[in-house]
């Protein structure tokens, strides 16, 4: 026998159309926790789930799709209607995801796999990347700089999809915003800030001419923000490919036009948790039907520098 | 011999062939000389015991033999085997069987299958449903029951043996492998008299069937029961060999240690009439001890005799905290204490002598300085700081003191099985305690460090403590004790004054299957 | 004989000294009550969900993969070793079966994939047994090393074979009702099972891990041995890896990520002891099912993503020690430790 | 007492003592020569750089709180145990001095990283001293259990202490030249090196490592030593959670991930058994070097982050390899075996 003997996505909600909201079940299958864009997502699903009465069932993967595909499953088991997949990796998951999506509706969140599902709420990275760059060449040009020499800090290995997107997009604004620019060096600091400062800490030391340490997460570029404290890196700047965490705001908003911490892109966790439990909701309760959305659709992708800072920095909000 | 020849019936050794010959057998460990030259030939069908001090090489000889070490310098040759024997496997080949000082046996394997361990040896192929099926069979229980272990369980966990069961259960090998050599490196040290009746059958019959058989022992009384000649050791060089029938025990005696051996004098009798006990033990049960009841006096050496099995070890672990008592009581000096842990009963200066020297003895990874020092350590120290001259300079006053052949900083576990002994027993009595129980003391001692050792135990007494001597050896409670105590099934059944008693009588009282 | 009123007779003694055997039996099978807990546990909460079948059947799915890579584990145990690398040669086995030549047939993937186990299993044996290395370090260099090759071999970017279609087909056909990758677990269970305890090759495993220096003195080829053992462990992680390519149809560069940690645990919850010599297949066995379930009943509970680490941890250290509290009270009252 | 000479005079016999000191010290010293070997492939290669006082810098404090912790697993390795917790509760230590009262001080931080740690020192420690139980498993419990109380703690989002300001400066100030942190370490080093080889404590830990059945028959106290060291190694790891915040200014729910296997692996390559008995802090502390090293210099190659893990593996492999190459050479000619 097949336990999923069709290929096709499924045309409803599993378990069938739900009268209300209260009655919905939504599975919610996160990468990760470990960086705080993603714990941010949680919160605010969960306050959504609140505020609207239905179901929440949210499970952390671990970045691993094995165990991903473990927790949809038992998703799947406790009834879910709908289900919301941040995937853990673009490629890999094709074939399980095409069984998954047979039986339930799948809407990707940040990180998608093409081909599979009904529909995908993400971030579009490489745009967030170039619209952060453009910020960053503005104010090396602004400083009478044309050319730069930096260094980046990357996710892990087994970042496919959106770590290369986002440097390639932030070197495109570079390079639109007319600043020339050679890479010294890259090293992984795993989008986590302790990992991002060693690697930084490392990367200064061998290239201690270095003009600018990209993080492709707040995170890291938190980390190399604490590196270049020491005097002898007082000419070398962070920038940001994406997020828009709390913290780096923060920076960004306490140095203006002269700080250290020149710009980041905003890749809103509210924003797209907030888009993605809308679909489930309507589809779940028959409001649409899933063939009514387009394969993709994108969050707002604006770059955040000294200039535009005031509009995004909250002290007060998670992420 | 019961079983299965394996190795075909390759003509075997007529009683007189050269069984192995030795030529200029060297062996040296780092800062070690443990043979210097030694050419010795042993025939088959007889007996070849070896003696010699502790430290003098027979162990070590016994393992080149057998080829689990390799010599530094010279060759050994096996009849009927082409190659110098290089290894254990290719001495196996030769038809070689060890039994180690400390024996070799699988703890987490049952008795039976202890029994065929050599069945699991290299060369022999994965044959489906071969290995469980012999350990409990009759052949296992026959085989257990001529080495004196009837009363085993063939499925019992060889961890929970004690160190005679565990002699004589790797002794059991002999009867099911087939050998040309045979190796008994001390398996009499903690084995009682009727073992050693097992063993003297085992061994005649081997010696029937053309064996070589090497003995080696510190008894030099079972020496002279069994051998056919003496080669004597010391110092890693080869004294003399000497036909059995044409020496005398003295004359062997001063051949390994270089003069004669003075008598130990029985203890003067010491007064306990009206004296308060310095420890009262009632109704004591625990492990294989079935209500046990015994006094000892301030100044007494007590002895514990009994068969191996008949619960002295029990009774010594137990009124010293080793074992928790199921019932009884003890009371020292009229107080009545509960001595839950060894370290409780360390507090009330009450302390015992393992006889499982490679269980509980010392510390493995320990030099003989830290394993002397192990016990009195907080003595040696203060606010928990080591005093490291202090403990230096008192390890060196018992290594001579206690005539230990090694060094403050020599890994106890490579001293010789004797010497290691020494560092146990210094460990203990450096503590000063008021009362000690000695397991089997004298196991593996050469006579000439007994003598030390005894008047130790002497002089201990003389302070106006107490000592209870659990051995194997009758005649040794008999020299050493006030008086002596015979166990029997748990219970302890006699009393004797050693001067009113011989071997015999105690013997005779051990045995006896009715009160 | 005339036994002697109160002390036992002497051929009494040895029942003494160990109780029945299934007393005994049951008093190892602590993981035994673990699971049972376990699982009354899940039926209170999510009966009707947990005991359905789809759950039961993503049960055996999810612990058929890491059930064979304990196996694989526990015979290494046996003999005092440990193998870290697990997790890494898993993932190295499901990429280069998923990519070698295009991964063009789930049976040459078959092939590859155990064959890449075997090697890593040879390497890592070859290490400890003829080099007398420590497993630990052995194995600790082959985890970064394996991993490291999976990274190298697809740049990160998962590896989707050709077949991919019929590697998910595979694993996902169940066979009365049974996933075909639970029947080839319970396959090896038995083949693992009979290996050690029917065999002269199972003996000398136990008899290495319980005291090698007697193995060595009776003539048993310790180092050959020790090898066959790591490479056996090897060709079942390669298995595990083919296996993974089944369930998954990728082979990503996290596959078999941290394995190693739960294919120990679940050695040493199923009762082996971790210096060798002591353990059984039936305990190992055990033990993977009380960690499949307890990740299954966390995710049925649907316990906070921020809290489940938490429960995992505290579940395990309540169930360990509530399972032996009785033992070890006995134990103190006669021993007196 | 007067000796009653019959044996051979004792004074002939400190002789036969264990081979020379120094040729038996340099020949266990194998983790020297690996970091020997190490250094020289980074002056090579990198020179200028890598003995550059930027990098020396980094590389110091780079390895001080691992090197804090390994001090911590040492202990345990010692008494025949394992800590696979170090990593999770070092993050709860650094996560709960970050968040409790908001973090006004560096001081108090330090105060509730130590106690954080101790308290779950003091329970592994309790579980295994005095419940019997498998060191791995209790600790891979509380690994679970104190990293998820972590993501709980802060719901997986970065604590930042109010005294973050200050950490960020504690952290990186220096004293002639060395970091605060890395002379933190060091007098941690001194310390338990006094404590192993100087004290009655020491000496026991050794003792029942070695052989627990000997330390208990001889009076040591052997459960609430086994306790105290799980403690201590608990009080290090919570300052080793305080180091984190002074080094990286937040309680980050990733602090300390992964940590136990460098640190186990450094206690290991450092010439430590892990079954108990034997090891020295010198070691451990050149085995903290070498992965700090390993580390730095492939950070300063640039080597790709598809090819680190790679590299680092092969380098462990081929270091403890070769190093053991002659010893093992010369170990078989002799013995045999
Ligand atoms: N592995 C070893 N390393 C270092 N020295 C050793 C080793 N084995 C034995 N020796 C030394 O060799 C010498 C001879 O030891 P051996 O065990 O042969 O003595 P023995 O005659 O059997 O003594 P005993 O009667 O006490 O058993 C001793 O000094 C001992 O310390
Ligand atoms: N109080 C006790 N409680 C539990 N077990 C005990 C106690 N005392 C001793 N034992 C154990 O009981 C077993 C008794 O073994 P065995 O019958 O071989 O020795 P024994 O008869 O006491 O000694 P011996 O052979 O010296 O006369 C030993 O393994 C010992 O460790
Ligand atoms: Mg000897
Ligand atoms: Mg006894």
């Amino acid at each position: 026998g097949q336990i999923y003997p069709s290929s096709q996505p499924a045309q409803g909600p599993a378990g069938g159309v739900e009268p209300n909201a209260q009655s919905v079940t939504i599975g919610f299958a996160q990468q990760q926790l470990q960086a705080p864009y993603f714990a941010a997502m949680q919160v605010q699903a969960e306050q959504i789930a609140k505020d609207k009465g239905f179901k929440l069932l949210f499970q952390s993967a671990n970045k691993d799709p094995a165990i991903q595909y473990n927790q949809m499953q038992a998703m799947m088991a406790q009834g879910a209607n709908v289900m919301i997949v941040n995937a853990t990796s673009v490629k890999g998951q094709y074939q399980m995801m095409t069984q998954i999506a047979s039986k339930i509706p799948v809407i990707y969140i940040d990180t998608g796999v093409p081909d599979t599902g009904m529909t995908s709420v993400s971030s579009d990275n490489l745009t967030i990347g170039r619209e952060s760059g453009k910020i960053t060449a503005k104010r090396f040009l602004d400083a009478g700089k044309s050319s730069i020499k930096m260094v980046i800090l990357t996710g892990p290995a087994t970042d496919e999809f959106v770590g290369p997107n986002r440097r390639q997009g932030f070197l495109d604004g570079l390079k639109e915003g007319g600043l020339q620019y050679t890479i010294a060096s890259e090293q992984s600091g795993d989008y986590q800030q302790d990992k991002g400062q060693v690697a930084a800490e490392n990367m200064l030391a061998a290239n201690p001419d270095t003009d600018l340490v990209l993080g492709l997460n707040d995170s890291m570029a938190l980390g190399a923000y604490n590196v270049i404290q020491k005097p002898q890196y007082k000419n070398v700047y962070v920038a940001a490919s994406a997020d828009g965490q709390k913290e780096a705001l923060a920076l960004i908003d306490q140095g203006g036009c002269d700080g250290r911490y020149i710009s980041t892109g905003l890749n809103s966790p509210s924003l797209a948790a907030e888009q993605a439990l809308g679909i489930a909701l309507d589809v779940a309760t028959g409001a649409k039907k899933p063939s009514d959305y387009p394969p993709e659709s994108f969050t707002k992708a604006v770059g955040i520098g000294c200039e535009n800072i005031k509009e995004y920095y909250d002290p007060n909000s998670v992420f | 011999m019961t079983t299965t020849v394996e190795r075909g019936q390759s003509a075997r050794p007529q009683v007189g062939d050269v069984a192995f010959t030795a030529r200029g057998i060297k062996k040296h460990y780092p800062g070690v000389k443990a043979l210097d030259g030694v050419d010795l030939e042993g025939y088959a069908g007889e007996v070849l015991a070896v003696c010699g001090a502790n430290g003098a090489g027979k162990s070590t000889f016994a393992k080149l033999l057998a080829g689990v070490e390799t010599p530094t310098d010279g060759e050994i040759r096996v009849a009927g085997y082409d190659h110098p024997v290089r290894n254990a496997a290719e001495a196996e080949q030769a038809g070689v069987l060890m039994m180690f000082q400390e024996p070799l046996i699988i703890d987490d394997f049952t008795v039976g299958e202890n029994v065929w361990l050599y069945k699991l040896r290299e060369g022999r192929d994965i044959r489906p449903w071969a290995t469980k099926v012999d350990s409990n069979s009759h052949q296992t229980r026959e085989v257990l029951g001529k080495v004196g272990l009837g009363a085993l369980r063939t499925n019992q966990l060889a961890r929970d043996l004690g160190p005679g069961q565990r002699q004589m259960l790797s002794l059991s090998r002999a009867e099911v492998t087939n050998h040309q050599i045979m190796i008994l490196d001390e398996t009499t040290a903690s084995t009682s008299e009727e073992h050693f009746n097992d063993i003297l059958d085992l061994v005649k019959r081997e010696r029937e069937a053309g064996t070589h058989i090497m003995f080696v022992s510190h008894r030099l009384n079972e020496v002279f029961a069994m051998s056919d000649r003496i080669a004597v050791l010391r110092n890693g060089q080869l004294v003399d060999v000497l036909k059995t029938s044409e020496t005398t025990p003295d004359e062997v005696t001063t051949l390994m240690i270089g003069q004669a051996l003075r008598a130990v004098e029985r203890p003067a009798p010491v007064q306990t009439e009206g004296k308060q006990p310095l420890v009262a033990v009632r109704d004591l049960h625990g492990g294989t001890a079935a209500g046990v009841s015994f006094d000892v006096y301030p100044g007494e050496v007590v002895g514990l005799y009994g068969l191996v099995g008949s619960g002295r070890s029990s009774v010594g672990r137990t009124v010293t905290g080793q074992k928790r008592a199921a019932s009884g009581t003890i009371q020292i000096r009229g107080e009545e204490v509960q001595l839950n842990s060894p370290g409780q009963a360390l507090d009330k200066s009450v302390v015992y002598l393992t006889e499982d020297r490679r269980l509980e003895g010392f510390v493995k990874d320990f030099d003989n300085g830290e394993n002397m020092s192990l016990v009195v350590l907080p003595k040696w120290s203060k606010g928990g700081v080591i005093d490291t001259t202090k403990e230096k300079s008192r390890v060196r006053e018992l290594i001579s003191e206690f005539q230990v052949k090694g060094g403050p900083k020599t890994y106890t576990r490579s001293l010789s099985g004797g010497n290691q002994q020494k560092v146990v027993i210094a460990k203990w009595l450096e503590s000063d305690p008021d009362f000690v129980v000695l397991d089997e003391p004298t196991k593996g001692i050469d006579v000439g460090a007994r003598a030390n050792i005894y008047e130790i135990i002497h002089s201990v007494a003389a302070r106006d403590k107490g000592v209870l001597v659990i051995s194997s050896e009758a005649e040794e409670l008999l020299s050493l004790c006030h008086r002596i105590l015979v166990m029997r099934n748990g219970k302890v059944v006699a009393e004797f004054d050693p001067s009113e008693a011989d071997t015999d009588d105690l013997i005779r009282t051990a045995l006896t299957h009715q009160d | 004989m005339t036994a002697t009123a109160t002390a036992p007779a002497p051929s009494a003694q040895p029942e003494a000294q160990r109780s029945s055997p299934v007393v005994d039996w049951l008093k190892s099978q602590y993981a035994l009550y673990i699971l049972v807990a376990l699982l009354l546990v899940a039926t209170i909460t999510r009966g009707s969900i947990f005991w359905g079948g789809t759950n039961l059947t993503n049960l055996l799915l999810q612990m058929s993969i890491i059930g064979v890579v304990v196996l694989g584990e526990l015979i290494v145990v046996l003999t005092g070793g440990i193998d870290i690398s697990v997790g890494s040669a898993l993932g190295l086995a499901a990429v280069i079966a998923a990519g070698l030549f295009g991964g063009p047939s789930v049976f040459l993937g078959l092939v590859v994939a155990v064959i890449i186990g075997g090697i890593v299993g040879a390497v890592n044996g070859w290490l400890v047994a003829f080099r007398g290395l420590e497993p630990f370090i052995v194995t600790l260099g082959m985890l970064a090393l394996a991993r490291g090759l999976v990274y190298a071999y697809g740049n990160g970017i998962p590896i989707n074979p050709e077949a991919a279609a019929s590697y998910a087909t595979f694993g996902q056909t169940t066979i009365i009702g049974i996933p075909v990758l639970a029947i080839i677990w319970l396959v090896m269970v038995a083949l693992i099972a009979f290996l050690l305890y029917r065999t002269v090759w199972g003996r000398r495993v136990y008899a290495i891990g319980s005291n090698i220096d007697a193995a060595r003195s009776s003539g048993i080829p310790v180092r050959t041995t020790l090898w066959s053992v790591y490479i056996l462990a090897g060709l079942l992680v390669g298995l595990g890896g083919w296996m993974f390519l089944g369930r998954f149809a990728s082979g990503t560069s996290t596959a078999g990520n941290l394995l190693e940690l739960e294919a120990i645990a679940a050695v040493v919850i199923g009762g082996a002891r971790l210096s060798g010599g002591f353990g059984k297949v039936f305990g190992a066995v055990v033990g993977t099912i009380i960690f499949a379930v307890i990740a299954n009943l966390l995710s049925l509970l649907n316990v906070s993503t921020f809290l489940q680490d938490a429960f995992r941890g505290a579940l395990i250290l309540v169930a360990v020690t509530l399972a032996t509290v009785q033992f070890s009270r006995k134990r103190r009252a006669t021993a007196g430790k």
